[in-house]
């Protein structure tokens, strides 16, 4: 079976413990009206929200004890990820964690020490990956030149707005590096905010160009490959999180319409042709958790290996795949109702498509599966 | 006496060179995709100007009769304006339900008074018409309309609700189906058909927000509406057949509806075309082998479509289940539609995240509210679920 | 006292060594996939001898009681012996009848006498056990099962028809749900059931084909059959309720199965070896980017099986529609691998149009008939389709 | 709209003609228990009916008058083999019509006026391709050497066993060529009958090692390749041809099932679950028919040119899927009496399983017309 390879999904007393918090707290806190107030907003979600997260601390659930996190690693992050992507709620909180993870398997305990604090106290950070819009593109087109200058712009940095923290991917003397950005050294203008399909995130062209970074906010070295790599990973494995609780939201609202709505004087759910794809979309969300959780097992603070790289790359998959196709059957099985803003079914078909296009799509994914898994 | 080829040709080219030199220049506003979505008077100004150009122009209702504003020429004439307006990817005549439905029923079985009412209003764009067919709790099931027309006096008298009118809210007039007797044994024999108007009190409209995000549809509430009793079409209990009957003429000039393209074109081709300059791994999008071979799934998906409207005229091959391919054709053409959207989208890599609005976003974010939109043509008209009932039970025999 | 890891690892050692030691050679003749496909005496006689050379090793029904020929100790032990098994490939153990079903329920409710006369038999191979629960007419309808047993002083008499009773024709004991009183008002209130004799003067068995061309289940037609009213397994009415039951003990030697694999491992990193040597376009086939794509997906498919069955361990990760995992694991199993072994053909080249009996084809045709086959599991047991609706209703709740 | 290309679809008084005459036969004469008599025969058709089918012309329909023929082209063959596929009756006519079509188009006009007219009277013959499981491969492994001796195998070799003439691929001079080889050139066991999946269809391993080819029956020069390509795709179009009869045979079986058999006290056709698949078969036969008689439309006797080569590799694709389906659908819709042998759903699965692999499969195509339409 060593095809199947590593099969382990484990969940630690601690991970239960995030989940059912979890799970209650952005059901009382974020119910979907309060998700609906924030689609016009600049932020896209509420301070005091947030501060009772990072209360909570959630900011620093990966994070190492002695930079001020609960050392549970990335892989207890998942509940906590999945229970938002359930109730829709945009916050930092992906893009601060993966900025983390890239500071940590990057940094020096110097920059470690003096950065990830201020992640785990709940200042957001984010971290700015992409040239253009090919995933699969391994050049970096930022600059940082010999004088600690950048030059050139990132697309689509997600929470850019908010963040006070940019953890940038640069070309630095032809390798690979990171330079830590501060909000306050953005030029004015610099943030170009994107228009989201899905309206509960937010993101931004960022114009590094000018910023001459800190010396000491200068990664370089053989580690930044290999942590922008796992980083990646780690990404799709939360997008995958939450999309697979999206995806599980999204089924709730299929099937409460199922029970609720007549057509021909029977009530939508008996009829087989909304009934089977409806399982479809239960057993595709099944098969998404089960993913999450065993990727979530296989990651921890070291470099991922094969097994933990194949976990995340199918969670990714599995995820993005059973939320496209529940998003588009969401708005289908609702009829003229799943037509309007006002049904929920199109906040959904919304979050596939950003989930699908966050650190590669399906494709993307399954294409280095094969390369993995068939050599 | 028909055409000659080579007229038909010489008019084609003239229409090609109208067309290039009058087609409006983008406004610098978001335009309609379809006539489902003009969502403010800015839009409906420049596409009323823009319908109203063309028709003075002569290449809308052709072949409609010359005493109500048309041409009086063959129907393969607009046939050849329709195409090339299509080819050239001009903006939408947006009057839709004007110029393909309510116009066509006009025509056919109006009398002398309502043609000369209606139908040059319809062409030249000064009357937007609307359709008050689905109600709220029946979406599918068209023949359950419940909205309530009673006689009284030279009225009747209208209450009731419907929803997705089409520009329910700039409309004059409406095409509504309306249940004149609600104890009649069959449920579809209590129906009758309106031409109604719109100005008139108790008849209010409230705007519905699609989930595009645009606006365009509304939802009609009549509340002790009067209108007169002439705005009837043929007898009460004749509403079935005749809603019925407007369905034909979406079938294009041949079948009666004055022309125009009703929404933007938005082929395999175009879907290909956006996706220039698009990479992955570092290579264009269109090299990689599995993009290459979903793609051509879809190139393959819209060319049965058109060979299945041609084998549709060989009598001989059509022996199987006749009645197959005009059934089948909306469920294959509208679910093939949102596929290929979707793809659409899903072939932009990380900007396919991105959406009207943004400048990053490709071609403004076309493809995303294209597939967005799909969804009204997968639901409205017949959900593809009732449309697969419809043709497994009418075409194959299949029990209900 | 549970047993050590080290001793449950010696364990492993030993069984994998003996099945290397005692695997049979291939016979020469075409050996069945599964259980269902036992068609001649010589493939009867084959597995008969394995299975009982298995037993005698002390592999087989480790965890029934020692006095009626099992080992005594716990089912971890007979767990190690079936991965072994499987992971080896060696024959299957035929007798799944009664080592799955039959045997784990007599061992569960039966009386000191059905356990002293049946269990043995089922473990040594002597005594083959059918099942006899299908009905003609009523296929995904089990609890419409119309075969009648009368009670007539010490005896039924059965009157009705079964079909795809597997093995029916080698079988000396049945395991069957025949209705004892047709009046009831709940339908499953009416049934009951027997271990019935078959070598009955009444009961009459005829081979059927299958679509892989080969034999394995038979019709059983029963008139006037006398059987002995002790056969009876619980008591009338029951019938529905122990049928159930029986399904239960699928799940191995932990729920209370005898042992042994029913079936040939093919699972998809066996359907990646076949392909050793095909090539395409001139390349091995797995170089393919598209063929790639879809061998991803078929291993996703299985290893999310895998994954499942972990978490449907952990409470905190099935609460939503708990049940979900393990009520849709048939269906999910039995359609990824009708797939699976379909594409296992379509990726063959020319030689997938060979067939069992061609030298040419790649091992011996295993997966064209694997793939025909594969339709016994979508179908047998409850469809695929009335499967999900199950799911629907008792997960989802959604209405019938 | 030049992706979409070529749309023409007519169809010929003769064809028509054609379509009726041959419907009526293959109903007539090759019911279902015509054709279950031949699944264990050697020779799996019977000879008096291929006898009717020759003097009704089919031998010599797409054969040019001058060589016996009708000259009506090879598209006009397309409504008779339909007819067959919808009878599911095996007969040489597909084999001897491509072994005409590649002397026709190969050979000189010596060859074809000697070789063609006993096609056309009905002669079987057959042709030679396969060198290994693998159609797009595009060596030649079978050698005719400088004494014209022949040394190789070809594999699964249509109707061998009945065919009088073999048109066979050879490597010659290190090029392309063709040799005419008689049966009664063979050697004792030179033919080694496969066991087919599709018990309709019959074919043979071929050796023929040995066989001295007569100097008359050797055929060399550019025309070669060209023609080669040309006949896989006219084998690849009248395979799709027959595949899309056979899946109309197979809609129609599960319809009437469907019509009359209950279940849980319903007909199963009412239920969606099997209803809409069935109409999904219905309009990818549909398909699949617009395709073929798209493709008949394109196709005459001079080389093939872009919209032909499109046609025909679309039409392969279409009907494959579609008898994939359709045939897999069967069985599973047939319920326990679809897993028997005696169920007429067992032909239409394997005949997909045929129709599939001859002249390359549906990816096989599909990688091509990529090559076509996207550069």
């Amino acid at each position: 079976m060593s095809l199947i390879g590593n099969t382990t999904l484990t969940f630690s007393e601690e991970q239960a413990m995030l989940l059912d918090v979890a799970r209650e707290f952005c059901r009382d806190k974020s119910p979907m009206t309060a998700v609906r107030a924030q689609l016009d907003s600049d932020r896209g979600f509420d301070q005091a929200l947030w501060d009772k997260m990072v209360s909570l601390g959630w900011a620093g659930i990966s994070l190492p004890e002695s930079c001020g996190g609960s050392g549970l690693g990335v892989g207890a992050l998942v509940p906590v990820i999945e229970s938002m992507g359930r109730a829709m709620l945009g916050t930092p909180l992906i893009s601060s964690a993966l900025a983390g993870q890239l500071l940590l398997r990057a940094g020096d305990a110097q920059q470690t020490e003096r950065l990830l604090p201020n992640i785990a106290a709940g200042v957001p950070a984010t971290l700015a990956l992409l040239d253009n819009g090919d995933w699969g593109d391994n050049g970096i087109g930022l600059i940082l030149d010999d004088k600690r200058v950048l030059r050139g712009v990132k697309k689509c940095v997600p929470d850019a707005s908010v963040a006070d923290l940019f953890v940038v991917s640069v070309s630095f003397e032809g390798r690979a590096a990171l330079a830590v950005v501060r909000a306050d050294q953005l030029v004015a203008g610099a943030l170009g905010p994107n228009a989201l399909i899905d309206q509960t995130k937010r993101a931004a062209n960022v114009d590094f160009s000018g910023v001459t970074v800190d010396e000491e906010n200068i990664i370089v070295g053989p580690d930044v490959a290999i942590a922008l790599r796992d980083v990646r990973l780690l990404g799709a494995l939360l997008v995958a999180a939450e999309a697979t609780g999206s995806a599980a939201a999204c089924l709730d609202t299929i099937v409460d319409y199922l029970k609720t709505r007549k057509q021909f004087g029977k009530l939508i759910g008996s009829y087989q042709a909304l009934k089977h794809p409806t399982v479809e979309i239960l057993t595709a969300t099944d098969s998404a958790r089960s993913f999450i959780y065993h990727a979530a097992t296989m990651v921890d603070d070291d470099v991922l290996d094969t097994d933990a790289e194949i976990a995340c790359r199918m969670a990714k998959v599995q995820a993005c795949q059973t939320l496209l196709y529940a998003g588009d059957r969401g708005i289908q099985f609702h009829g003229g109702m799943g037509f309007t803003y006002e049904c929920d079914a199109q906040l959904y078909i919304r979050r596939a498509q950003w989930s699908q296009q966050q650190f590669g799509d399906v494709q993307h994914h399954r294409k280095r599966l094969a390369a993995l898994l068939l050599g | 006496m028909s055409a000659s080829e080579q007229e038909l040709n010489e008019f084609r080219v003239e229409v090609a060179a109208w067309m290039k030199d009058n087609s409006p220049a983008d406004p610098g506003f978001l335009l309609p995709q379809t006539f489902m979505e003009v969502g403010d008077e800015r839009q409906l100004d420049f596409l009323r100007n823009w319908q109203h150009k063309i028709w003075s122009a002569g290449y809308l209702g052709m072949a409609w009769p010359k005493e109500y504003g048309g041409c009086g020429v063959e129907p393969i004439y607009q046939s050849i304006a329709d195409k090339e307006m299509r080819r050239l990817a001009v903006p939408i005549c947006f009057n839709v339900i004007g110029l393909g439905w309510a116009g066509p029923l006009i025509n056919d079985i109006g009398s002398e008074e309502q043609k000369a009412k209606y139908l040059k209003g319809i062409l030249n764009a000064e009357d937007v018409w609307c359709q008050g067919f689905s109600e709220p709790d029946h979406g599918s099931d068209l023949g359950n309309a419940q909205t309530r027309a009673v006689r009284d006096g030279d009225e009747y008298v209208l209450n009731g609700q419907k929803i997705w009118t089409t520009m329910g809210n700039f409309a004059k007039y409406m095409i509504l189906l309306a249940r004149t007797n609600p104890d009649s044994p069959r449920k579809y024999d209590g129906l009758s058909f309106f031409l109604s108007p719109m100005h008139v009190s108790g008849i209010d409209t409230r705007p519905i927000r699609k989930l595009t995000g645009e606006f365009g549809f509304t939802e009609t509430f009549f509340t002790d509406a009067r209108i007169p009793a002439d705005s009837i079409m043929g007898e009460e209990g004749q509403g079935w057949k005749i809603a019925m009957k407007t369905l034909q003429y979406e079938r294009g000039a041949e079948a009666g509806a004055a022309g125009g393209q009703s929404m933007v074109r938005m082929t395999v081709e175009d879907m290909i075309s956006q996706l220039d300059g698009v990479r992955r791994d570092g290579a264009p999008v269109l090299e990689d082998p599995v993009v290459r071979d979903q793609v051509v799934e879809a190139i393959m998906e819209e060319k049965a479509l058109f060979l299945g409207d041609r084998r549709a005229r060989i009598g001989h091959l059509t022996t199987d289940y006749p009645g197959s391919l005009p059934l089948s054709h909306k469920l294959r053409g509208t679910e093939m539609t949102r596929r290929m959207r979707q793809l659409a989208i899903n072939l932009q890599g990380a900007e396919g995240a991105l959406y009207v609005g943004d400048d990053d976003a490709r071609q403004g974010g076309f493809w995303q509210r294209a597939y967005l939109n799909s969804f009204s043509a997968t639901i409205g008209g017949g959900t593809s679920q009732v449309q697969a009932n419809i043709i497994a039970e009418h075409v194959l025999g299949l029990p209900k």
